[in-house]
């Protein structure tokens, strides 16, 4: 399994803080954004793929179109705004 | 170098990591700080309130990459960053970055460099709370850009 | 703008300093602070105790005047600087430098400006007692550059 | 009367914090100086002419050889070293 977790404003419009999928035919952070759209629907590849959010594998950030592994944890989020 | 990573929702005693920073080695000389409150007028519009989530784990690891940059770029011996999360009233401390280091130069670069690098790189969210509405802040561009002048190969990773 | 300037040989309270500084004014978003401690090391010798001595009267108009130069050059809402003099032992606090501003940018390149001036421009003289030997510092070449940084029209008069 | 004040290295070499002299005659920082020697032995020369040696008067730091007038405090020191 891959957990996804999500945070601030994405959290809040998706109405979740962590799903899981299945790792089964999952290569890339593209394949997680496809099964969670086919999970939930067009809004999550919506919210998703929206310009600016960020995504870390393992509470690393990534760029682009990252490799994903069995029991990796996937997180997406929006620009970071602390300090 | 001793470093202290807190992410809490309590309040902090500027006085008490002042002190634990002067403590750190015999080698402090001066010690460089930054304490940021929430203020009342943000944007034009008055804030009654601030939530502040993060990504546990992940902050605490952005913030030891971040300490790992300026350690390698100024000889320092202490660095504390305190960062609140939660519930928080305009007045409120929020943040408190303080170096420790022989030279006071370095203390202030290591000091200015953390909290620019945590504006825009350790996994907190603030949401604002105005009047009847609340919304998420979006990050500011002079942040991006403050963090952007320390930039190298180095730390475009972190 | 609120400025407070001390120069006295009793302790301070960091933590009730910065207080006020952030309640000088609704706008102070971030405070950026220097605090500098007598090392028990200079230049390999190991240091007894120092003695400071000041020019009553001129030290602090010069530290109101660097105060003005950062006032010119940046947007600050409070300044305090207070320096010890007299005798102190290693480890003892023996200056503090915070600034309140909107936008730390400004905090932390004012209190730096406030720092390095103080250092080739306030009317204050060390000695050192290192063992059975006394000796009068001499201004740091460093402590000269750090200043000159700075330097425009304007501040060459401080 | 010219209050002339002296300190640190300086007032303990020369063992005096303080000393005043007429104004008659004296017009610039040299003729202080002079009126000191005079007074006091060329070692007050020496060390107040020295390379590194610093000029205040009224308590504002001077360049060069500067006017004083009558009722005027000036200050010799050496180069600062507070913070």
């Amino acid at each position: 399994m891959i957990k996804v977790v999500l945070f601030a404003s994405l959290r809040e419009a998706l109405g979740k803080s962590e799903v899981e999928v299945s790792a089964e035919e999952v290569d890339r952070i593209s394949d997680v954004i496809s099964r969670l759209s086919q999970a939930h629907g067009d809004t999550w590849r919506e919210s998703l793929t929206s310009e600016n959010i960020l995504v870390a594998i393992n509470q690393n950030m990534v760029a682009d179109d990252h490799p994903v592994t069995d029991g990796d944890e996937v997180a997406f989020f929006p620009p970071v705004t602390g300090g | 170098m001793r470093r202290r990573i807190c992410v809490q929702e309590t309040v902090f005693d500027v006085a008490e990591e002042t002190r634990e920073i002067r403590e750190a080695s015999h080698k402090v000389g001066g010690i460089a700080t930054f304490l940021g409150v929430v203020r009342d007028i943000n944007e034009d519009a008055e804030v009654a309130n601030l939530y502040l989530e993060h990504y546990p784990g992940m902050t605490e690891s952005q913030i030891n990459k971040i300490i790992d940059g300026a350690a390698d770029r100024w000889q320092i011996h202490a660095v504390t960053v305190i960062h609140r999360i939660g519930h928080l009233l305009p007045n409120d401390e929020i943040v408190f970055v303080g170096v420790g280091s022989e030279h006071r130069g370095d203390a202030f670069a290591a000091c200015e460099y953390v909290m620019d690098y945590l504006k825009t790189q350790a996994t907190f969210w603030k949401k604002e709370q105005t009047g009847t509405t609340s919304r998420w802040l979006s990050t500011r561009q002079t942040d991006v850009e403050a963090a952007g002048r320390w930039s190298s190969d180095e730390t475009e990773e972190v």
